[in-house]
């Protein structure tokens, strides 16, 4: 099992879950973030001060899939997020060792 | 010179212009929170700019000394000639008391516009378009209807602004809607209120402040503010409770944001008829207000123009209404309507609201377009995908 | 008839107006968010739901012609007869005026039963009770004390409604308590306020009202106005520097909330009160209200039920604290006090304060079960750990 | 006495009491989320315990029987005297009327104060400070201007408070951040505003209880009033466009806290001169005050003191741009600036400004010394890092 | 070393914390996430107009532990957060190479 | 590739993310968290009830660096993030089995 983490625009949400699903992907977890990288941020001014705001605000979609799906969620996330601008993200994959569902423990592929 | 009265038209002058800031709120909540600030000056920096204007020439324009029936004179420029003494619209308070209480419903009518093109505007564009507005379209409606021009000539009623105030700000409402389309993800993405409380803390200063946009029309503290003040909150009443019943049949549940609307529906259907009817006709206005606001709404959804916030659904339905019931319920105050034996009031009242209607939406057009092809009104899809706040104005409302 | 008192009268209705969206916030900012706007809305609604009724018979049950001291005559129904001229209860205002003014005292005490059963109840059975207890509660307690019943021919004082309007509603509050239980996860949950911005602007909205309560029931601008408007402010000053002093001394801290909730009980305090007593009694009285509130208010977790938000605690304690005090304190505007040498006053307001606990409380028991039995009161703890919010309106109060 | 003038300092009373947490709220929303509470309630608070003094001793210091100039009498203490009669400042309104439309401007004036030392001050030293400083600095100074003092005597104009509430705060807050330091992090973390829509909802109250405070300082309902009422609304609306203004040629945007703060500004600088210049003036006042006031505020960071929110960047340099400008446009209630033929009124306003300064900072330091050294004012590193709501008050304002 | 993610039902975490502590437990990092699955979400309504909202408010909780511990870890969540209802969640375990406590700089077993 | 977790102190994210840029490091990933440790909590009081909160609002940054330059990530983000008081945080290392930029399709190395 791997958790594929997708960090990208926030209003891709809706794209990208939509891509996982007509895959087949039937669960993941969505936390919003702030990121740092080479898209920079922007300016904001109060009462005459400029403050140089270096984040920007991105979610992170987190998806623990079998080994086998992980290129089929990279390539469909991959495609729904894309915008071809600085920005559009990252992803992550990392190793799983066990996965438990709570409600029944199930473990292994039969829990995601 | 009354000094009750003074005190009465003051103190409604300020609670009028506290709904302006009240209004900030309520078209505030309902946006995403990318937004509210942008929403929020939209309301707020009028009580800025028009009051401006009205000094400069808006009041002469609109209450100078009647030009053939379309528009005031320019004795007042400056407010020259507006003093300590009583004008010509009242003997029982100073003339700048009049004014005033005047400026107040000219900085909210523009802000009512606002909820149209929520989301999208660029601050320069609104500033120039506001401008022009309240001297095109603002100050010859207040004229025509309140300061001796054609439409108080023909005997069309409007106590408090149904015509003046509400269906002028929803006649530019559509035509923003047609000049500058639908926000980028209109139709895709959902567009949820950020923070309903603030939504419903607007709305309760909008009530508040109500008894000063109605029972202070009467300019003076009698009786006949009495029963304006009474209708106008018995109609909010009838409102907010008809805009719930009407969730409850049509998705099973009353909402807060609908009591919120129904109650606003409700003051705007009772504005142009507070000082003419009784309480039970108010009652049955408000009722009405709350019914057809609630379909006018649902309409939109149907039509599929993006009226944001729904300036016309509640602002336009709402004062047509409220001018239409003018004309059937009127009985106090030397006028009567249809169901007093007086049809003619009536058509009057439709002809008012036609022309109204008509006037509105032309120049309304006619103005968007030009601040269009000259200072830009819409901002682009990456600016929306920002926000406002951070593209016209380089700030954010919130921080954790 | 008299502008000046009229435009008072009219002003003073619109501040106690705004006290419902004020306690609205009050109230919403100390539940969790996902109940905040189920109990903005249990107040917000009431401003339609009370009012229609007020219109209908509330009015004309409390305030028409005494029927054998109990109830009042059905001659007012549907406001029939209550126009722009003077009516009974007072020489100087339209008829009109007084009927609002009090129509929003009959808004706002229903209002204040909802902290009891923040958090847990079911739209359906509260619009349901809320409709019956202003006909069997309300309407009766406000005819006895302002209306010319057998508490007024006895001599009872209620200035602007201690027993009317606060022991009233905590009486009802204590009913709620026992008919509806717990809230889901009472006694292990933590219950936090979510936005304590939010209900100091809610406190202040209401200190800033309560002067048209007090004050404007005068129903003149007069002396005894102005006396009233002191006293109501200064006992509200003295009880929010008691209450944060009790804190001090009971946890080491002042907190805002406790300043907050502080004012509030002092203008409970002070409500009967108002208009009897002078500024020096009055800052005895609100330091009274802050010691008592705070203690009763602990009590709560000693006895361990579930009054969400504190009203017996506040308005029960702080009712009961004023009502005693006026029998004390009563200096002027023809009445005297046990310490001016009348104790007779004493026992008149202890008789007031026992039966109107028991009238209003058995009175709201009944109703609460009945309302349970048929309607249904009580959300589910599904419903609970959803939030009223979505459980019972379809709404989110936030989006990020 | 007079009713319609009872109702009108009333409910102008209750207008400014109103501004206290409209101001809590525009400071609020500046500051950083973990010290919105601390910073309500520094605010707050001062409702509770300067009300009290006031009624103690505060409103025998500044409006009892002259003493040389210098300090009233001590004859109404406890309010000793001061009843439903006129007093000796108000022949139309009772004596009370005017000590507790007094008792609000004493109570926010120390509020003001509260904006320089935010983030970073100890509640308990707060409540020393402000009480001593009450004494010392605030009665001594009403009595000066409005108390006949030297100088009313010497012919100095402040109509509404230009000197009393908004010079005298901002010296205090000079005082400050003399003895106070800066807070943790100043120079390196970004203080970001953490929720600008409670600000700008701050502001629309300060602007609608402004109202009560200028106008309600005619002390009747007459021309004069609606005069104040009028200058004071435009000026407010020619401040906002006047520092958006300056915004966009500084930094290239116009933003929603300039707005706001832009129209205090202007409240600030028309205050002293509201009944005595003509709304041209005043709307001339309006631009210098928000133009003074951006500089002013910019000054701020090139000088580096930590004001937190701003109290010498608009009320010290609005209040005496007022004052001075009081002197040069002041043209009616029988007195003459400047440019009215009369220049030594101008000296007169300069000679009250550099008095006004010198004291009340002076005086100020020596107080905020003495805490320090007793008391103690300044939370340290690690309580700043928390935040004061957690430090100073064992609670937090929000809760997901 | 691994590190032991615990998504479930918001009004859980006490039970799951005490839990934990129970069995000696000393720390966990815990952030609010957006859930999507089979639980499904629920229907908003803004005047007139029908959202459906796909994701319910979920709780992530972080523990890292020695290997030993995390059997132990996993069955004292799963008791404390099972309540038998679809959405009660899941339970991954990642591998983690290094820890370190920052204060002292103390690595491995020793800075959990 | 490794990612690195750090969660610490909200107030020391400037001072880490300057010391991080120092190193080279392009990007991060940052979210606010609820940690549970040994630092305890504080005491808040609501109308005169005590409630013991036991977290503490920390920050958690992410960053993926390739294995090489781990070392080097915790070095800087120790220093620029101790105090020496309790609750200074951790930091956790975790492998990371690929990585894509999704704006190019770029993996490995390349991508971070
Ligand atoms: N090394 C990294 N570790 C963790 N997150 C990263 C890293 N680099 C970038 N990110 C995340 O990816 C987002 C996008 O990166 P950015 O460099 O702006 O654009 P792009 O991915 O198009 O090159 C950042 O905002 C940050 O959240
Ligand atoms: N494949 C997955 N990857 C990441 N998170 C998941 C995945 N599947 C489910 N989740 C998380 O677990 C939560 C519960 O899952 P759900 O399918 O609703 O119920 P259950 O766990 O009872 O089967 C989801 O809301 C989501 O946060
Ligand atoms: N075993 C753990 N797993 C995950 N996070 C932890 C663990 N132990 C501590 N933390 C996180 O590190 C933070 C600091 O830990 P704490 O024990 O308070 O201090 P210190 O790191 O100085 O020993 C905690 O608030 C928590 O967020």
């Amino acid at each position: 099992m791997k958790k594929v983490e997708i960090i990208t625009r926030t209003f891709k949400l809706d794209d990208i879950k939509a891509a996982l699903s007509e895959i087949g992907i039937k669960g993941m977890t969505v936390s919003e973030v702030k990121g740092f990288g080479r898209q920079g941020g922007h300016k904001e001014v109060y009462r005459g001060a400029e403050y140089q705001v270096d984040f920007v605000v991105k979610v992170k979609i987190e998806v623990v899939v079998e080994d086998a799906r992980v290129a089929d969620v990279i390539a469909a996330a991959s495609k729904a997020a894309r915008t071809g601008q600085v920005g559009d993200g990252k992803i992550f994959v990392l190793p799983v060792e066990e996965v438990v569902r709570i409600r029944t423990g199930e473990t292994g592929d039969a829990a995601v | 010179m009354n000094a009750a009265d003074t005190a009465f038209v003051l103190i409604s002058a300020a609670l009028v212009m506290f709904m302006t800031p009240g209004l900030a709120l309520f078209y505030g909540g309902m946006v995403r929170s990318k937004n509210v600030l942008a929403t929020i000056m939209q309301s707020f920096i009028l009580l800025g700019l028009v009051s401006i204007i009205w000094a400069v020439c808006g009041y002469s324009l609109a209450f100078g000394t009647d030009q053939g029936g379309i528009i005031g004179s320019l004795e007042y420029l400056f407010l020259n000639g507006v003093g300590m003494e009583a004008g010509p619209f009242s003997e029982t308070i100073p003339h700048l008391a009049f004014m005033i209480f005047q400026c107040m419903f000219a900085v909210i009518t523009p802000a009512l516009i606002t909820g149209a093109f929520a989301e999208r505007m660029k601050f320069g564009g609104f500033l120039v378009f506001t401008t022009l507005w309240i001297l095109v379209v603002y100050a010859p409606m207040a004229h025509w209807v309140w300061g001796k021009g054609w439409m108080a000539e023909m005997g069309a009623l409007d106590f408090a602004g149904g015509a003046v105030v509400h269906m002028s700000s929803a006649a530019a409402a559509l035509a923003a809607t047609v000049v500058m389309g639908k926000r980028k993800g209109h139709g895709s993405t959902a567009f949820i209120p950020h923070n309903l409380p603030m939504t419903v803390l607007g709305a309760g200063i909008l009530w508040f402040g109500w008894f000063g946009f109605n029972a202070g029309s009467a300019l003076a503290a009698d009786g006949f503010a009495a029963n304006a003040f009474v209708t106008t909150h018995m109609a909010a009443a009838a409102a907010a409770l008809a805009w719930i019943l009407m969730e409850k049949l049509h998705s099973g549940k009353a909402t807060t944001l609908g009591a919120a609307s129904g109650a606003v529906a409700g003051l705007v259907a009772i504005t142009p008829a507070a000082g003419y009817v009784t309480v039970m006709p108010a009652i049955i206005i408000g009722l009405g207000g709350g019914v057809f606001c609630f379909l006018g709404v649902l309409l939109k959804g149907k039509l599929g123009y993006d009226d944001s916030l729904d300036v016309v659904g509640v602002h336009g339905v709402g004062g047509t209404w409220g001018a239409i019931a003018t004309g059937l319920f009127a009985s106090i105050n030397k006028t009567t309507g249809l169901f007093y034996g007086n049809p003619s009031q009536l058509w009057i009242q439709l002809a008012s609201v036609a022309a109204t209607w008509a006037f509105c939406f032309i120049a309304s057009l006619i103005l968007f377009k030009l601040v269009d092809a000259t200072v830009g009104l819409r901002a682009n899809a990456e600016e929306q995908d920002r926000g406002m706040d951070l593209s016209e104005h380089n700030e954010t409302a919130y921080q954790a």
